[in-house]
């Protein structure tokens, strides 16, 4: 993979945000049908201001723009997505203290750290229906694949995980007030954490990666 | 979407506007959405918020005698740690500071990590979690049950508590007195609509209604048809009557809380049948609430909490406050 | 329909029922649908009424320092003479009586012929006829003005008078002098249904409101594209400022009451933009109220009423009142 | 014409009550559009009410019932139009006292005090779109046609006076507050008026009267 500089890393952030711009009504439908309809406009709003805090104070190196970012996401977002989200960007800083480029390792140990903080924070298990049942798969096969990183792969391991939650009953978040009326409908943070690991491939992977059709999709 | 409103964006701002010039007993800590009373009181302080859109929850039970300080977020969005701290930093009179959490996990999550960076700056924090609404069985493995209307009573009571002087030891030990003997459930006929999303909720049929529901717009448990007002507010309290502390015989406060687009009429022919059915079970009603309480936008539908009372909460619920919505 | 109900045939009756049990300080005239206070005062007494679907009007208004005495007909409809003159025989301590009537053919009609029965068995009886709504013109040809949500200024007024243990006339001159002051319009988003027609008042499109109506989910005086908060709180206080008595500088009281499906927070919005015209045009807000107080059934919408307050009206506005809905 | 004896008289006041039952929700559109949608349920209220009455204490003469009729409809009906139809009754009280028949100047002049205690109460005058704009023309024609009436013809008359209310700007009564808005839509207290000379006709008429059929009309 390519190494993820400053630059990368900011663009990354604000390609994010952007695809959470253009997703931001599928996602609030998802929450719509199982929670309270509002994750596409919390993580719209939440990376939008990031993306702002960016360009007003650029990063020196790769640390301070995640703290940037995890300090945006804190004061913007609310709701259980921006302590989340926000504990992601946390970790990777604490991770990546002081880099301007992370390297591959790096970027794999960054996002286990990540993927330990959300579980820490939100006490959700695999099968719970949450973002940890995106995290946790796609996270496991960086560390499998850890020689070559494919992107086609990856995506498919992103797909199949949001699709899977489909068919859980929520026992954490909102959804879980629903019982068994959650199946049937997708996880709407599972969606938006494969948006957070599709940007990323595509800024650090040197072929790109494909963005997935969730519009062609039932989720 | 129908709505009175300016630009979407500015929903909780221009409401905060609207209530504080309404209530000048209020006031609002500069470029937050935090509401406080214009007289800080020298007392233990009563902390809540959520999301918006649950009105007259959370500032309109700022006052005298209920809360100090509520933390507005956006429309059903839980409010930032951020914000939650400047109420906490406001409201400290160096004697403590309550936090009354719902239960939901973006709450749980903000005002916890709140308190956190409050207690770093040496302000004593404790706080108590809600979890009124029957219609979800709580687990160790799941999220538990959601914080309702019921909470209304835990501002009031803890909060004249507080006013009264007492530690913040002691207002925790009551305001937790009051959350282990209050139970609530609801019922909607049709859903609300988030301005930002610009979508109903749900869609649900002429003939039917949501049966177990919270207050952010979300479906029920059940989707069942729609009954008479007799039959409705019986299935709501057997399910009540399978958690409630109180025995027959035992003294309760009621509520009956609108949702809000449900007319008070509608409220009153509910409590009708709410009084009859406590009253043949051998409760005495002590106190009946019925309004507008903590909505769920226009929302119709309404839900009743049932409290259990003795002499120490029920003379903290009738004690006087200023509080606009109580 | 989706209400909460029994049978329709019993609205009023069930809604009456749960009501006096929600609050103790009521009772009902048995048989009637007429409520008045569990203690009579020994002052002037206070009576108003009109059809049903108002809630928390004119029941909710009963109290100390308000109402002695509320008749409720069916939904929409004019009590019957027989039920006031019930009313007023309740109520009456010796020391007169003053009906406030709303000023629709059906109501000063029912009312007139109670007062004429109850003057024919001794009673005093006076009356005052409240016709707020600026958006019907008024000429001695027409009907005149309606009354609509600026009756509970009235109510709130000169029921504090007879508290006070003012005479009749006394009580009638300042109820008449807060008619002559108070001002309102209101607009629509979306209809109600009256349970017993089970058919939406009007159909109203998606980018429609109506502008200029009353209490009784009727259409309005037109109905015009939905706009934002700022532009229609606008239009409607210009109709205001072109028949209020108040001018820039002088004190007012504000009123944005929601016709029953408006959920608080968008009248907290339309209060921000009520009170910044206010201000720019040099008006002294000394009290503002928001909620629902004359609602149309579970109509969306709301108006605004502008009363101009002296010393004498103000004191009285302020002072203490029971009932439940103030 | 026949004579309308007590026993008419109670068998007219039930056809009326079970004619306004049949029409309640064509009389509650009609009010539904300008005004406040209850004139077809308070009228059927008012006189199932009175026939209950009727029937429960039988009246030894015609004055005696529409006494009955018109306290009944006084407690029952509320709304503009209790008061008015309770005028009706009580003028006819009035005029008819103590008779067991009554013949056709009687019966006219009844509905000529009628019509003017209608006027008395509500104020309303020709044009102002209230049921005075019924009452007056029908009851004009009665007093025309003193020797022969005609069922047909007066029944065109009733026709004529409804649907000229239609394209009346209201003075009175609650459609008065749409102002230019009320036109369009006839009266409903026209209407409910009209069904009452139609029962009335069809009882006293030796040949009867034959119903308008109002839902084919554009009212
Ligand atoms: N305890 C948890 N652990 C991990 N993720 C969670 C947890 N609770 C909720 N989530 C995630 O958060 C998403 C909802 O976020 P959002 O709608 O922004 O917040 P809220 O539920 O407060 O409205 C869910 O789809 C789920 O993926
Ligand atoms: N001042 C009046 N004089 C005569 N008839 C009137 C007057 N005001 C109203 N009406 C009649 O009453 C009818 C409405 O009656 P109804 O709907 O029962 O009462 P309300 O208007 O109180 O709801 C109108 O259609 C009209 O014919
Ligand atoms: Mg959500
Ligand atoms: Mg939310
Ligand atoms: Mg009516
Ligand atoms: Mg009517």
């Amino acid at each position: 993979m390519n190494h993820l500089s400053t630059d990368t890393f900011v663009s990354f952030v604000e390609a994010y945000a952007n695809r959470l711009v253009e997703m931001r009504d599928v996602l609030n439908n998802l929450d719509n049908r199982i929670g309270d309809g509002d994750h596409g406009t919390n993580m719209a709003r939440g990376f939008s201001a990031a993306v702002d805090k960016l360009k007003s104070t650029p990063p020196p190196d790769v640390a301070v723009g995640c703290q940037l970012v995890a300090m945006t996401l804190l004061g913007s977002v609310g709701g259980a997505s921006g302590p989340l989200y926000s504990t992601v960007f946390m970790k990777l800083m604490a991770e990546w203290k002081g880099l301007t480029e992370v390297n591959r390792v790096q970027l794999q140990q960054g996002l286990q750290a990540a993927l330990d903080g959300l579980i820490a924070r939100g006490k959700a298990s695999v099968g719970d229906k949450t973002m940890v049942d995106l995290w946790t798969p796609v996270v496991r096969r960086l560390a499998e694949t850890e020689s070559v990183w494919d992107g086609a792969d990856l995506m498919a391991v992103v797909k199949e995980a949001v699709l899977g939650t489909k068919d859980m009953i929520a026992k954490k978040g909102r959804a879980a007030y629903l019982g068994a009326r959650s199946q049937g409908t997708c996880d709407p943070g599972s969606l938006s954490s494969a948006l957070f690991f599709e940007e990323l491939f595509a800024a650090v992977l040197p072929k790109g990666a494909e963005r997935i059709q969730w519009h062609t999709l039932a989720l | 979407m129908k709505k009175i409103l300016n630009d979407v964006s500015q929903y909780v701002d221009d409401m905060l506007e609207g209530l504080v010039t309404a209530h000048p007993h209020l006031k609002r800590i500069p470029g937050t959405q935090v509401i406080v009373r214009t007289e800080k009181g020298d007392k233990v302080a009563l902390v809540s918020g959520g999301g918006s859109g649950h009105e007259p929850a959370h500032a309109g039970f700022v006052g005298q005698g209920m809360l100090d300080g509520a933390v507005a977020g956006e429309v059903f969005t839980s409010p930032t740690p951020d914000q939650v701290l400047e109420a906490i930093r406001a409201v400290d009179s160096g004697k403590g500071v309550l936090l009354v959490i719902k239960n939901y996990t973006g709450d749980v999550m903000n005002f916890e990590m709140a308190a956190e960076l409050a207690r770093a700056e040496g302000i004593e924090v404790e706080q108590v979690i809600v979890n009124d609404d029957v219609a979800v069985e709580g687990s160790t493995y799941t999220v538990g049950r959601r914080g309702i209307a019921g909470t209304v009573f835990v501002h009031k009571i803890a909060g004249a508590a507080a006013e009264s002087g007492q530690s913040l030891q002691e207002v925790k030990r009551i305001a937790q007195k009051v959350i282990d003997n209050v139970h609530s459930m609801g019922m909607a006929l049709l859903p609300c609509t988030v301005p930002a999303s610009g979508q109903p909720s749900f869609d649900i049929g002429e003939h039917e209604m949501e049966i177990g529901l919270g207050i952010h717009g979300e479906p029920g448990t059940e989707r069942i048809p729609l009954t008479d007002a007799d039959s409705i507010v019986s299935m709501l309290l057997d399910r009540i009557f399978a958690h409630t502390t109180a025995v027959p015989g035992d003294s309760v406060a009621v509520l009956v809380n609108g949702l809000g687009a449900t007319p008070l009429s509608e409220l009153y022919i509910a409590n009708r049948s709410v009084s009859r059915i406590l009253a043949e079970k051998g409760y005495k009603v002590l106190r009946t609430l019925i309004g507008e309480y903590m909505t769920s936008l226009e929302m119709a539908g309404f839900s009743i909490s049932i409290l259990k009372l003795d002499d120490e909460l029920t003379a903290l619920l009738d004690a006087p406050t200023t509080a606009p919505a109580w």
